[in-house]
Formats: structure tokens, C-alpha cells, sequence
């Protein structure tokens, strides 16, 4: 008898339904034991959480002194005090700060639990999970919850346990619950690594059912950017983040050849998902290019599902007469659900501008409907020409009608001098605009404070089309996870050091000078060997930027997991693969057993991994608990200078001997290291200041001389580079004259001797006394005394 | 000298408009008050930003140096403060403002901690969000002397054209 | 063979595990047809929302005119303005209302959650629902999910839905998802939803378990009030929502006959539900009782649980030397984690002060350590009086050092005239203190503005010593349901009018003008033969006081589900058993089918039964989704003034006569009809204008003449009485002669015909025109075509 | 007369002091300046609350009921203004700003909607997050004319002492 998973009745017992879970080989059960952790609660981790923030002390930066959670309120919390409920700032900022992290993570397994209940309706829940040529399919999913899952169905309690946790969570955030902000820190801490459960969940089972490429490292280039989307054929653009409804366009438009008659494109992250599942659609860009392409008048039919969609799409499509389709309960706009009704008669009413706007959440219906509905709505629009960009003739009068009141600059969350560029453009200059145009986030809100009705935007992106027009790009879409293969291969040149790190570049377009900066940070590192990954927004903005061949930077350089690749691993859910990368290394390259052992796993992340996170310009909750889920794992992670206003980091003090003391698992014995990772969560304010910090930031404890060097080598050099100097901290790194760069060795022994009175042994160029502590190759680093051998004795 | 037109209390809502934190924003003070006050810290700290970049404002800073007021030199700033041979230690203006949390820190002297703050040079929405921090869990008053008003500070100019930032800049450093 | 539920595994297959799910009777699958919803999701009840907003058209109120959700903002809306992602003021409050309703949902469903799981492990999954004679066990669950629970493990799957929906919902508040208010409102009304089946769901699990009263009129009658706490005896004081850890305490001590030894007291619902298990267990308060019993220094020992709790607990209780145990993760203070511990080791370091507080998640522990410790407490605190009261010296020295600056009255949310207090005070007068007293909610805000450090509550308590002293109150203990029978027997005066309504007085003791009001206002209802039914904070401070015979309303009216009678359901979770109450009527009186069948219900709820919730001092967001629960349920709720700052209302527009059309399921014919309930949700500014307004709300198009009579007489009283006046609209719910109050008939009819224009006939006493319909006896109002007869045909 | 000492511009800080709702808050005016604005209406409404117990209150409102302002009753107040004889409708404050965000809505004498409403005698907070309707949703001026700085109004007095109030109000009929 074979028995399989599912629900079946017995005969003559028709009222019974038996379900059988999931059938269990003997030799799978054996393999690797159930750590101490599986599915942990709010508390079960809160021990590691609390070493982190012991040594990370959280910092705050309210962006409000206010707190307006209760009607007790609002209450005054300045300086500290409580509000009526006894919160003081602090604890209310963690909560603010947990809230919404937990909401970024609401946001995943939202989406996760959408497309997993379609996905098991279309495809079944015995459905097989295939991610690639691994083993460890689903790292995140088996580190928290101890569960191996072989089929989709088999996530159903995975995402059972995130819905849990995030009730609970939520639950916190009321009126007298947690009173503690270490509290609430670990909660937002178990917020994030639920996040990448959720977020796991997402990629893998559309990875598996919509057949995106698996652990593929020369994944396809796609075209990508502005200048590229052919407007002169009917333009369908889709907009959000789950492509469940999506896939049945492009399904419809393959069966009937339509994809060399309609231009397939979108913005965010179903533009990642889409290229996955059919590399024949185009890719617009990032977020900030949403409202300005929208504005181009372009697109002829816009489908929008989830997130970072334009709040304001019916206000902006309804002018230009774009339909929308929203196809997600998430985003509804008060629309009228058409999910019944008849296709002619829904195109009808759209074509017709009758209704600006349908829901519609019969996807066999949007796969057909949206074809032809684009293919006859462009011949319209195309001959209206509909835009809201001025003419050349408005766009004088408009730059001049400007009094220079600076009110635009006040509204502009990025400040920038739109009055200076109004000033230039009515003198015939557009350099000011142009060079505005890559830092303007399109976000609208100069307009709202315009006292002249000037329509701000689009005099921006009148002025740049020039530009818009070489805004030309390739992306290699999303390749999904990191494969085993690849892990064993070069996870022992990440632990030793020959590859110096890993830099994750990853989340939102909201950058403090322009999208340039990623492809920069991303090529600089590139070039010195680090591996790039990166996801979502920036995954975009690197691919926006080409040498002078001409060539981006997905096309220069590989992707795969090795030193000197670039990585994108897909749109944001794909993130999970970041951190299940380091869960691999930990369970492939040092064998560590992962099922249900958070704690131990995220140790030896942060000892020595030398990963770190980027988000640059993050401004999503999605970014705050993605970052958040990181830093649990022990990954640190840096923020653009918007990230402050997160309202919380954790900094390292460096100069806090005390904080920097750790155990050596061999014996327990106690260590007082070198302050690496120095921080966990911290901002820094251009990419000047960022370059250094990023590599400094992949120290570890756990390094061994090889890889310390290469380290402090690029430390140094970048330091110099960017800010001018010898980094005035770079002989805290240093253990042994072998940890010194070759090149460099006697003229760095030097300035330890003379600037920090180190003894040297000049015949042999060793070091006699100085370092806080030797190096020694089996060096066990820990913060977790359980781990130690000879614990619990 | 051209105080008597220059008044810097003018102005004075947030550069950024949504930028209203709460009940107790920074009092707008005239250049001479803010100089004034500054020589009367026991332990200043001048943090220059990397929006220091105008020639003006990086005279003001040697000066102000030169009186013996240590400088912090955040975001990219230290390249050309170095440059330009003024001495200052780089430091992260997150990680700053965690230290000065800090009632155990040494300071960059090792001579303990600062009793007053000033801030110049900085990315406005930045520098707001970590002047809120001193705001609200120090002791440590915080002085802005940058071009625009800084709600989070404890005293900052209104927002300033360029060229009265420079006088009142110079009103500033006459005071100490 | 019998077949019952629960885990098994086959001889010979230990790996496959077999899940037996709910074994159905056959005769039970035929009782009731699923209705057209089982387990909505957000947009499947989405045509019924949008049929009560068409006509309660939300308003909004703004407490802040920023949004600072991401960090693209801080974001100004002002005026309506948008954001940078492009949503405007009136989509972000809708969203803001949405996300505190969700909450407050969250809030019950954690809680649920928590106690299911706490429940199975000791009572197993099969434990049998018991709620009292009742075949509609869970009413709620079966309206909205289609399931008709019989053991408490059939609750799993209940809550994994309201998890789902949870998720699902806050995901919605992530940036870039919902745009439209309109879709915000229906998606708060969702989460008032299912926030009453998590409610119904915590409530009846505990009911069953824990052998609370179930369904019992007559349940017992507890002290309560400060004054009846014998503070000479050790005092344990349980804090909170959650029973799951309390109810060990009162075994231990029923097994160590300590309930005369030890003083068992409790605040908030904490406090309803221990004496629902043991009515030995005695009541201290409402919330608003919290710090200020703290600082009384009465307590010696405090447990917490969850929801309501002061977040200074910590800071308040270290000084007092009153030792805290925290027992559930929602609410740690970042104490340690002792629950491994050795219990004499946890009491000596409580006892000692070496630790302020312990997080013990061990029950077994907590039952036995509560009891030992208080004891051990007592005797050491007693003696050293610790209290933060002033002596009389220091009473009179702090009063006589206010400079009467006023800067507490401006950080006072009551904006209470302290500083005028004071200046009597210190001339020996105490009497404007004792009235504050009440007024006051005990937040300790004053304090934290006073610039002579003056510790304000404290002065206020000490002031208020012989007031406190007769704080004497009796609480009806938490009944449970209604049950099946009193439905039987009272529906048709309820629908009849003969009962005039029902008026729920629930929520918090954020009351404009202290907490008499509450007992005012159900005096005046019930002897008005309304149905008071009341829950929570509101239940007990209806229960602080006395008529002249030393009577509380508890003792003077009966507790079953009729006329005139005052029914503690018991605490916030019960809150359920009101809505519950309401389907009942349906299904009972009406035999409407319910399950599966919200739409339905909720139209005959709205149209036909005059329930009308008051959430006289709702300031959490439990409050806010309980009453968007009921607005769902077509329920309608009155706020006090400060629900105002919940920022957002359903108010409707008597004038709008287009707002006022509905159908008659028997031929599906449009009929004008008078505004009733005029309000879904509105605010009432103190008591007088709430009186009328709570009678009004009783209005149904459904009444029949005599309940109209019955409820016009009572709304033109009570506007008499509270506003001085004949109401100028209670003529627009007369439809015909027979509705008007027979003792006044004449004198209306006159007031009719003369002010309004009416056509009578005075020979038979007779309106011959005038009214905007007639009445028909068998008028069947809905709102819902579909319910119309040979709608779809 | 006594407007020379009375400035009602002063003290203009929210009498909740965490009531701060952003960057538009109301512009202190003076009592003259808001006796001659409200004289200026075209269509005004005088909303009268619960805590318009005073005496003196009352007499403002008569007087201006007398000049042809109508009167709105929110809360309870109706019936001190009935006892008091003067003519006004009762209505709930809450239903009443969403009769003013309607467009269509006649007025209580229909004919037509309001320009320009008057506050007077309110729970403070209250009447506060109802203004805050009409600022964000209405283009209805609205002046408070009540004790305490009101924020969301469009012109409000700041704090007053209970002395300066009434002279106040006095100042304002004298305009109409
Ligand atoms: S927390 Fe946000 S919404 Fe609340 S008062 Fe502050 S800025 Fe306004
Ligand atoms: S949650 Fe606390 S601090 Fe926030 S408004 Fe309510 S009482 Fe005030
Ligand atoms: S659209 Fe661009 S210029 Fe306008 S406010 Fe936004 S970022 Fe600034
Ligand atoms: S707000 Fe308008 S008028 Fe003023 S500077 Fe900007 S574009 Fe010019
Ligand atoms: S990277 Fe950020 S902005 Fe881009 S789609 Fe993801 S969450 Fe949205
Ligand atoms: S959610 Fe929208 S309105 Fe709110 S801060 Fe972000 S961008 Fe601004
Ligand atoms: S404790 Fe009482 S008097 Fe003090 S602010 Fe709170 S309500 Fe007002
Ligand atoms: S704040 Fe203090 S000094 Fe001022 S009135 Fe209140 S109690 Fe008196």
C-alpha cells in the first residue's frame, strides 16, 4: 500500500475525512536532529536576542515626539516621558520601530499566503518543490521551524506558524502591553526572522510551480529601463509584486503569439517575477519610476497586484485614460469587482472610460482580457496621445511662471533645488533637470506645495526625456537560490578570506543622491572581488549603468556564488535566498546541523560569515524587516541616511572593551576580540562614508590571517579612497604581523610601532606585544556558553 | 558689524515641511546668542557633516578649531577637512550620537564627554533625526548653526539665504 | 468501529501519521445549508460594507495631519494633500482607523491563541465546548466561518483563519498597497469581523474549560472596589486579560485553603475572569485603578499577563518594593527568564529585591509561587509601610509648593484643573480633589509636566483617602452567553418593541467625566426596561455605585436577557457573546439560517433589532474593533468624546432622503424609509446629549407600532429630560398614528398637523398624510437585492 | 478700549500640550481681527458646545444669535440656550462636520451651506478633532473664538485667563 499525502474517506464512512500528513521515510527522519528551537515563539529566542543587544546597544532617533497609538493620547513623550499608558520614548520607539518591521513582514507572507492558496488551487498541494540542485531546499524554512518541506502543500503550517507569530506580534503593539524596549527589540528581531520565513515561502514555490530559474547563475538578460520599451506598440505594464494573475497574461500571449505585438512590461518587483517566468517581458525599472512613467502617458493598460503600487494610480490613470485592473484584495481603490461578468463587456466599459478601473480576480479572465483589451485601447490613446507631460511651448511657460519660492525644496523629501533648475530651464538650460531627474524619486509631493500649480514632475521629466531616452539597461534576472554545489565550492574561499565578503545590495529606490550610487558601490566592490547580491530595486538601478564599452555590470561581470560575481537573486521575497545562503554555509562548508537551531546557526553567522547587508535606499517596512531578519541571523547591516529616520540602529562601541568579549567553544574559555562586526544596524550618510564602512564590516572574528588581510587591505584602501586616510581603527583588526597586507607589511609595522607603541621584532617582522589577542586557526568564536563544550556540566 | 540686519530667528519652520516633531522644537536664535552660548560650553563638540563643502563654511570650521573646539568629522567630511589641514576625527554620526548616549564614554581625548553639541555641514533630514536622539535621551545641548532650522536641535538659526548663512557664520565665531 | 478524532498512527507504518479531522453525524451535516461565505476573504464581504458606507458615509478626524509610516516621509497631508507614495490624507486615516482596529483584533485573537494553546496541552483538543444551554454553541464562528465547533481543538482552524485574515490585512498597510478610504473602511470592517469570532473564540474556550458561569443569570455576585480589599491581609494582585496563569494561583490556594489567608485581587479583565472561576476572588477595579492602587503600596506581590497593563509597571512597582511576575511573552520588561528555576531561588530573589520582577511561563510554578511569595511579602512591606502616598506633613507641604503654572492641565488628557485643586488643598480644602478623583484615569501624565517635581497622582490619592475608603462596590460575575432559551423567550419582545433595545455599555474608563456616568446612564435604561448588557472596564465601574438603600445596579436588577435587566457578559473577550447575542435573535426568532451567512444576518441585525453598543470611555483599540465588529454586524455604536480622536466615524445624513432607500425581500419593491438607525458610528459629547441619542440609535425600519410607540415615548423623554426639548425629528418616525405614545397621542398628533403640515383626521384620530411611508406588518427591509424574492432570476 | 492691554494672540500653544498636529496650525488673531473676520462671512454658523455654561458666554451668543448669525447647539448646550430664549438647533457635532463636508447639504434653514463656523463654548479635545475635519477636508473657515488655542482651526485665540476671555468676546460682538 502506498500512502500518500492528502485527504481521502473511507468507504461506508463518508462523514469521516481522514487527512494524512506528511508521510515520513525512515532514513529522512534520522538524518539530521531537531535542534532546540523548532517554531520558536516570541520568547525562545529572546536569549540570543538579548546577547545581540547587549553588545548592539539599540539607538533611537524619533521622527516623532509624539505617540498617537490610543485615544488616552495623543501624548507628549520628549525627553523620555511617559504617555498616559506609562510608555516612555524609548519603549515606544522600539514599538513603532517593531510595528513595522512587522508589517514589512505582513507584507511577505500576505503576499506568500496569496500566491501559495492560488498556487496549490492550480497546481495541487502534492506539487513538488524544486529549487535547484540542492539538498537544503528550503534553509530559512528548516532553520526556524525544524521542517524540511518536499511539497507545496507542505508550507501550509509554515505560513500557519508566520500568521501566528505575527497575531502575537501585532498583539504587542496595543495599549499596555510590552512596557520594555529591549523587548521589543527582541520582538522585532523575531518579526524579521519570520520575515524571511514568509519571504522564503514566496520565491520557492513560484520558483517551483511557475518554472523560474533554479540556483541558475547565467540566468537570462533581459531589457530593462525607459528608453527601451517600444511606446509605439500597445504598452501593457504591470505594476507590484505578485505575479500570480500576471502569469495567465503572459501564458495568453504566448499561445497566441502576442508578445512581438504587445510591449509586456513592468515596474517592480513583478517585473523581476515576470522576466523570471518569461524573459520576454521588459523591465521599466525601479519603484521611482512608477509616477513618471505613468505620467509619460506610455503604458495603454496598467494590471497592478501588491505593493509599492502609486496610492494615487486611479487619480493619475484616470487623467490619462490608462484602465487599471487591480487583481489583488490588497489593493482594491474602491474599484467595482467584474470578477463575474463578461470579458467584452468589462473591455467595453474600460475602453469606454466608462469605468476607469475594474477588479478583477478571475485570472483565467485577466490572461485574456488584458491582451486584447491593451490592443485596443492603444490605437486610441496613441492617436489622443494622451501624456501629462507639457508641450515644449508649456514647458517655457511653466518654467517661467516659477517664482522661485523655494516651496518645492521644503516638500521634497529628498530637498532637492528644483527652484535653482526652474531658474535654469526658463533661461534654456536643462543640466539642472537632468541631473535632478536621477535623484528625483517621483514622488509627486513638490506639486502639492507648488502655489503656482505648477505640475513639478512632469517639468522634470519634460526636460530629461533626453535622457529618459538613453535610460537603456539589462538585468539577469533573478536566479532564485544559491545552490549547494556552489556552496561547497566556495564557501571555503568566503571563510578563508579570499573572497573578502559578501555584500548584499538590496530593497528601495529612496538613495540620498541618485540611483548611480548602487551601480557604483556594486562595481567597486565587484572589482575587488567581494560577492554582490542583490534583489528588488537596486537589483534594477545596477543593471541601469554601463561602462564606456557600453556594458552593464550584469554583463561584465558572472552570476554565480563566487568571488568578484554579481548575484541578483530575484524580486524582494527573494531575499530569503541572502540569508539561506549564509544558513548553507553554515550547514554545508562547517556542517552544522540547522533544523529547529536558530541560535547556533545565527552565531556562526556572525562570527564568521563576513556578510553584510546594504539598504541603501530602503524605505520600505519590507526593507526595515528584511534588514531586521538579518541582523538576527547575525548579518550586519547598513542603511542610506533616509534609514534613520527607522527610528532605531544598532551601533557597535567599538571602544567598550567589555562589549567584545566571546566564548571559545573548545572550552569555554572567555576572549575579549576585536570589535567585528562592529555594528549591526547603522546608516551612513553618502557613499563616501559607506564604501570603508562596507568593508570593514566583513571582519569576524572567526577570520583566519589569509582572509584578514585581504580584508584589512581593502579596509585600508577603501578608507583611503573615500575618505582621505588611513582608517585611524585599522590596528584594531590586527592580530599577528599576518594579518598585515604583504604589500604593505613594513610600512604598516611601523605605524603600529611608533603610533601605537606596539613591539615589534624587526629582524623577523614579527610582532612581539601590541594585538588584544593572538590568532589561533581552531579558535572556536561563540556568544552562546551552551555551545561550549563542557556546558550544562 | 551687519548683525543689526541679520536676523537669524527668522524663518524658522522646518526645511523639510512634514519635519514637525512634537511640542518642543529648537528656539531660533540670533547669531550672536548662538556664538555667545557656544563659548560658554565646558565641553563642545563641533560635528562637521559632509554638506561642508563651501569654502565659507570650512573657515569657519579652522576657526573655530582654532579656538580649541575638538571636531567630529562625520559622513565624508574628514577628506577635505584634512585636506585643508584642519585637525578632526572622523567618526559615523549614528555611532556618534550612540556614544554620546553613553554616560561612560571618554570622548575622542579620552577627557570625557561633551556637554554641548554643535552641528554644521549636514544633510538635513539626517542630521534632524540624530539630533532627536540627543533630544530627547541626553543631557547634551544641542546647537545648530547650520543654513536651515532645525526643529530637533535645542537652538538653530531659521532657514538662511547663502549669503546670510556666511555672516551669521562669522557672528558666530566673533563670539567665542 | 468508532471514529474519533485526533492523531493515529497504523500498525506497521509508524511514519505515516493520520489526522483524523471533525467525525460528522449525518443528520448534523443536513441541519443548515453553508451559506454563500464561508471563511470570507477580504473582498467577499466587500458589497456589504459598501452598502453601509454608501450610506454611513465615513468621516475623518485627523489627530495628526503627517503620516510617518516608511521613510519616505515623514509625509505632510494636510488639507488632504498626498504623501510621497501617493495617498492622500483621507485613504491614510481610513488606513490609520484600519490598522488600530486591527489591533485591537489582533489583541483578542493573540490572546485566544495563546489561551487555545495553554488549553489543549492541559484539557486536550477533544475537551468539549460548554457554554450553557445553548445548540448554537459559537455563533459568531458559525455566521462567519460556516463551522460548528463541538470541542475546543475545533477552534484551530478557527483562529488559523482570523490569523490569515490578520496578516493578510496589515499587509495592507505596508506602503504602496490600498489607495482608496472607501477600501480601507471595508477592510477595518473586516477586522472588527473577525476580531469578534478571536473574541468569541478566547471566551468560549475559557468558558468551557474553566467552568466559568455558562449562560447563568444568576451568577454570583464580588466585592469590589478599593475600599473592600482587606490590605491588613498579604495582597495578591492580578494584572491583565489572560486568565491561563491566574487560574493556578486559585488552585493552589483552594488546595492550601488560602483564600482567607491571602487577599486575591485583581484589575481589569483579569479581575472578571478570576472570579467567573472563583467568585472568592475580589475585583479592585477598572484600569483607571491601576496606578493608582500600585502607589497606594497595598499590593505585595503583582502578576501580569497581557493587555492593559501599566507599561511603567517596573519603574512603579521597584520603588515600592512589590515584586512583579510577568507570564506571558507579549509582556516581558526585559526581565529574566526564571521559569527553570528552582522556586525558593526565584522567591528568595524576589523577596530579597536582588530582582524586581521574573518571567516565569511555567503555570505549575506560578501557582505555587505566588501564594508562598505574597506571604513572605507581606509581613516585610507591611512593616516598612512602603506606600509613594505623601504623609499629611508632606501632603500639605507638596499642595502649598504648586505655583499653580497650569503646565499639568495642559498635559492632563482630561484637561482636569489641577492646579485650582491644589491651591484649595493647601487652604485645607480637599473636596475639589475628591471629585477630581474620579475624573482622573491615574495616568500619571501631570506629573511628568509639573516643574516642582510635584508627584500629582499621588497628592490627588492622598486627598482622596476617605473617598477610596468607600470605594464598595458588587460585581455581577461574567454570565457568558445568552443562551438559547432566554432567546426564545425574549426575541419577540425585542423585535416587538415591547422591549425597547438593547444597550451595550462596554470598553474602557476613558470617560469625559468619571466613571458615574456608566452608572447613571444604565440606571436610566434599565429602568427605561432597555436590556443593559455590559462588559469589560465599564461592567465594573457600573458596579461602584450605590442608590440610597446601598444598592448597585447588580443587586437591584436581574442578570437573564430581559427587559430591564443588567447582563455582565464578563470580560473584553465576552464582548463576542453581544454580537453573538444579536445572531441569535436571527436565528432563533427569525430562523434565519446563519451559518456561512453574514451578509444576511448582519441586514436583519441592522434592520431589525434595535441593539445600539455604547463605548462610553473606549480608548484602546479593542474598543474600536469591538464597535467596528458591531458596525459590521449592522450594529450601530456611540463613542464619548474621546473617540473622536479613533479618527474616523460612520455618521449618517437624516437629510439625505437618497440614503434611506431600501428594499422589501418580499417583492424586492424600494421603499423611502425613515433614518434608523440614523448612525453606524458617532461620538456624543457628554451624557445629556447620549441619552436620546442611545434611544434614537434603537429606531429599526423593521418596528413594528407598538415597538415604535414604545421607543418614540422613550426618545422624546429622554430628549425632554437631558436637552429640554421635544427632539425637532421625532416625527419622521411616525408612520402612522399607531406609532405614536397613546398618552401624548393627541397632543402630537397636534404638533403634527400644525408644525408639520400633516393631514389628520380627528374624527378616528387618524393621519391621512404626512408621513414619508406606512407601515406594513409584514414589510420584510433589507438592504441585499440578492434577498429579494426572484432576485437573480 | 481695554484691546489695547488684551492681546489674544499670546500664549498660542495647544491646551493639550500634545496636540500638535503638524505644519498648519492656526494663526493666533487678535479679538478685533477676528470680530471683523467673522463679520465678513457670508454664511456663518455659530457652534455652540456643552461648555458654553458661562454667563457671559451666554451673552455673546445672544448677541450674536441678535445679529443674525445662527446658532448650532452641539452636546447638550441647547438647553441653556432655550431656557435662555435663544434660538437654536440642536445638532451632534460629529454629524454636523459631516454635514459640512457634504456639498449638497442646504443648511438647517436650506439655504445653503456655510462659509465660514464659529466656535465657542467646547470640550477642548473634542472640539479639536472635529475642527480638524473641516481643516482637512472642507474649504470652511473656521475661527475659534473659545478660551484655549485651538490648532486646527484656521484663527484662534491663544490661552486666556477667564477675565481676558470674556473681554475678549466683547471685543468681538463690537465688530459685528
Ligand atoms: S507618530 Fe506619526 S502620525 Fe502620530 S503624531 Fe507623530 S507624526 Fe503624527
Ligand atoms: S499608547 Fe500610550 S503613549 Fe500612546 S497614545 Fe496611548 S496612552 Fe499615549
Ligand atoms: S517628485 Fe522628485 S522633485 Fe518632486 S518632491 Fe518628489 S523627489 Fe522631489
Ligand atoms: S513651489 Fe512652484 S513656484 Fe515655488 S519654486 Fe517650486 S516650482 Fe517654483
Ligand atoms: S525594493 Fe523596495 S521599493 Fe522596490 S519593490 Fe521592493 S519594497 Fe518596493
Ligand atoms: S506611507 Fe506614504 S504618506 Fe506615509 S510616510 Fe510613507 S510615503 Fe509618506
Ligand atoms: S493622572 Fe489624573 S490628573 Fe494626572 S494627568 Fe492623568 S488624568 Fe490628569
Ligand atoms: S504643574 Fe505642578 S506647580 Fe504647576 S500647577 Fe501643576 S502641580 Fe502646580
Amino acid at each position: 500500500m502506498v500512502i500518500k499525502k492528502g485527504k481521502f474517506t473511507i468507504d461506508g464512512l463518508e462523514n469521516v475525512q481522514i487527512n494524512i500528513g506528511k508521510v515520513i521515510s525512515s532514513d529522512e527522519e534520522k538524518e539530521e536532529p531537531e535542534g532546540p528551537t523548532p517554531a520558536p515563539d516570541i520568547h525562545e529566542l529572546r536569549d540570543w536576542d538579548m546577547r545581540l543587544l547587549k553588545r548592539y546597544e539599540p539607538v533611537y532617533s524619533p521622527i516623532c515626539d509624539l505617540c498617537c497609538y490610543c485615544t488616552y493620547g495623543k501624548c507628549d513623550l520628549t525627553g523620555n516621558k511617559e504617555g498616559a499608558c506609562g510608555i516612555n520614548m524609548e519603549a515606544h520607539q522600539a514599538r513603532e520601530a517593531m510595528l513595522r518591521t512587522l508589517t514589512g513582514a505582513s507584507a511577505h507572507a500576505g503576499h506568500g499566503r496569496h500566491l501559495l492558496n492560488h498556487l496549490i488551487k492550480r497546481f495541487g498541494a502534492d506539487y513538488p518543490i524544486d529549487v535547484g540542485p540542492s539538498n537544503i531546499k528550503a534553509p530559512v524554512t528548516q532553520t526556524v521551524l525544524g521542517i524540511k518541506p518536499e511539497t507545496i502543500g507542505d508550507f501550509v503550517p509554515v505560513l500557519d506558524y508566520v500568521e501566528e507569530q505575527i497575531t502575537q506580534l501585532l498583539a504587542t503593539t496595543h495599549i499596555g502591553q510590552e512596557g520594555s524596549a529591549i523587548d521589543f527589540e527582541s520582538k522585532a528581531l523575531h518579526a524579521g526572522m519570520v520575515d524571511h520565513v514568509g519571504m522564503e515561502v514566496s520565491d520557492i514555490i513560484q520558483i517551483s510551480c511557475l518554472d523560474m530559474p533554479k540556483s541558475q547563475a547565467d540566468a537570462p538578460l533581459v531589457d530593462m529601463g525607459m528608453g527601451l520599451i517600444d511606446s509605439t506598440k500597445p504598452v501593457l505594464l504591470c505594476i507590484g509584486h505578485n505575479v500570480a494573475a500576471v502569469t495567465y497574461i503572459m501564458d495568453y500571449m504566448e499561445d497566441h503569439d502576442l508578445f512581438d505585438k504587445i510591449e509586456l512590461a513592468a515596474i517592480c518587483c513583478t517585473a523581476h517575477d515576470m522576466t523570471r517566468v518569461n524573459p520576454k517581458a521588459k523591465v521599466v525599472g525601479s519603484l521611482s519610476k512608477q509616477l513618471k512613467y505613468i505620467r509619460s502617458g506610455i503604458p495603454d493598460l496598467i494590471i497592478v497586484d501588491e505593493q509599492c503600487i502609486r496610492a494615487d494610480m486611479m487619480q493619475e490613470t484616470s487623467k490619462l485614460h490608462i484602465p487599471v485592473i487591480a487583481t489583488n484584495d490588497k489593493v482594491m481603490y474602491g474599484l467595482p469587482d467584474r470578477s463575474n461578468d463578461d470579458i467584452d463587456d468589462i473591455i467595453n466599459d474600460l475602453a469606454s472610460g466608462e469605468q476607469p478601473g475594474v477588479l478583477l480576480f478571475d485570472y483565467d479572465k485577466v490572461g485574456e482580457l488584458a491582451p486584447k483589451l491593451v490592443m485596443k485601447m492603444a490605437p486610441i490613446r496613441k492617436e489622443k496621445g494622451f501624456t501629462a507631460l507639457p508641450s515644449d511651448d508649456e514647458f517655457r511657460k511653466l518654467a517661467s511662471s516659477c517664482t522661485r519660492c523655494g516651496a518645492c525644496v521644503i516638500g521634497c523629501p529628498q530637498g532637492l533645488e528644483i527652484d535653482k533648475a526652474m531658474e535654469a530651464a526658463a533661461g534654456g538650460d536643462l543640466t539642472l533637470f537632468e541631473e535632478l531627474h536621477d535623484k528625483c524619486i517621483g514622488c509627486g509631493r513638490c506639486e502639492f506645495e507648488c502655489p503656482k500649480n505648477i505640475p513639478v514632475l512632469n517639468v522634470i521629466e519634460k526636460a530629461s526625456q533626453k535622457v529618459i531616452r538613453e535610460e537603456k539597461g539589462k538585468l539577469r534576472t533573478g536566479r532564485g537560490q544559491v545552490g549547494d554545489p556552489e556552496i561547497r565550492e566556495e564557501g571555503v574561499n568566503l571563510v578563508l578570506g579570499t573572497t573578502p565578503g559578501v555584500v548584499a545590495i538590496i530593497g528601495c529606490p529612496n538613495y540620498p543622491d541618485g540611483s548611480r550610487d548602487v551601480y557604483e558601490i556594486a562595481e567597486e566592490m565587484l572589482q575587488r572581488s567581494y560577492i554582490v547580491v542583490t534583489s528588488g530595486c537596486s537589483a534594477m538601478d545596477i543593471g541601469m549603468f554601463k561602462d564606456d564599452e557600453g556594458k552593464t555590470l550584469y554583463e561584465r561581470y558572472g552570476g554565480g556564488f563566487l568571488k568578484g560575481n554579481l548575484l541578483n537573486t530575484g524580486s524582494c521575497v527573494s531575499n530569503a535566498h541572502i540569508s539561506a545562503t549564509t544558513i548553507k554555509v553554515a550547514a554545508i562548508f562547517a556542517r552544522r546541523d540547522i533544523t529547529g537551531n536558530f541560535e547556533e546557526i545565527a552565531d556562526y553567522v556572525m562570527n564568521r560569515i563576513g556578510a553584510v547587508g546594504l539598504a541603501w535606499g530602503g524605505f520600505t517596512q519590507k526593507a526595515l524587516s528584511i534588514g531586521t531578519g538579518c541582523n538576527r541571523l547575525g548579518i550586519p547591516v547598513v542603511l542610506g541616511p533616509h534609514g534613520a529616520k527607522y527610528r532605531r540602529a544598532y551601533p557597535g562601541k567599538a571602544y567598550d572593551k567589555d562589549k567584545w568579549n566571546i566564548l571559545d567553544a573548545r572550552d569555554g574559555s572567555l576572549h575579549n576580540v576585536e570589535p567585528a562586526p562592529e555594528h549591526l544596524l547603522i546608516s551612513a550618510e553618502n557613499k563616501a562614508e559607506l564604501m570603508p564602512l562596507l568593508a570593514k564590516l566583513c571582519f569576524r572574528p572567526g577570520d583566519n590571517n589569509l582572509g584578514r588581510m585581504i580584508k584589512l587591505t581593502h579596509y585600508i584602501e577603501l578608507n583611503e579612497k573615500y575618505l582621505g586616510v588611513m582608517p585611524d581603527d585599522w590596528h584594531i583588526y590586527v592580530r599577528s604581523e599576518a594579518d598585515l597586507p604583504l604589500a604593505k607589511r613594513e610600512e604598516l609595522l611601523k605605524i603600529l610601532e611608533e603610533e601605537h607603541g606596539w613591539k615589534i621584532d624587526w629582524d623577523r617582522k614579527k610582532i612581539l606585544e601590541g594585538p588584544a589577542r593572538k590568532v589561533d586557526v581552531s579558535f572556536q568564536p561563540t556568544n552562546v556558553p551552551r555551545l561550549c563544550k563542557g556546558a550544562g556540566e | 558689524m551687519a548683525s543689526k540686519e541679520l536676523d537669524t530667528t527668522r524663518n524658522a519652520v522646518p526645511f523639510d515641511k512634514a519635519n514637525i516633531p512634537g511640542p518642543k522644537m529648537a528656539k531660533a536664535v540670533k547669531a550672536e546668542v548662538a556664538g555667545k552660548f557656544i563659548s560658554k560650553a565646558k565641553r563642545p563638540l563641533l560635528i562637521v557633516g559632509t554638506a561642508a563643502g563651501d569654502d565659507g563654511v570650512i573657515e569657519i570650521v579652522r576657526t573655530m578649531a582654532g579656538k580649541g573646539i575638538p571636531v567630529a568629522a562625520t559622513g565624508s567630511s574628514l577628506k577635505r577637512l584634512n585636506e585643508e589641514g584642519i585637525d578632526a576625527t572622523y567618526v559615523n554620526l549614528h555611532a556618534l550620537v550612540s556614544y554620546l548616549q553613553d554616560s561612560d564614554w571618554k570622548g575622542f581625548d579620552g577627557k570625557g564627554g561633551y556637554d554641548t553639541t554643535i552641528f554644521l555641514g549636514h544633510t538635513y533630514y539626517y542630521a534632524s533625526q540624530l539630533m532627536s536622539t540627543l533630544k530627547n535621551f541626553t543631557k547634551i545641548k544641542v546647537i545648530s548653526i547650520d543654513r536651515h532650522y532645525h526643529p530637533n536641535a535645542g537652538q538653530s538659526f531659521g532657514n538662511l539665504k547663502p549669503e546670510d548663512f556666511i555672516r551669521a557664520l562669522d557672528v558666530v565665531v566673533a563670539q567665542l
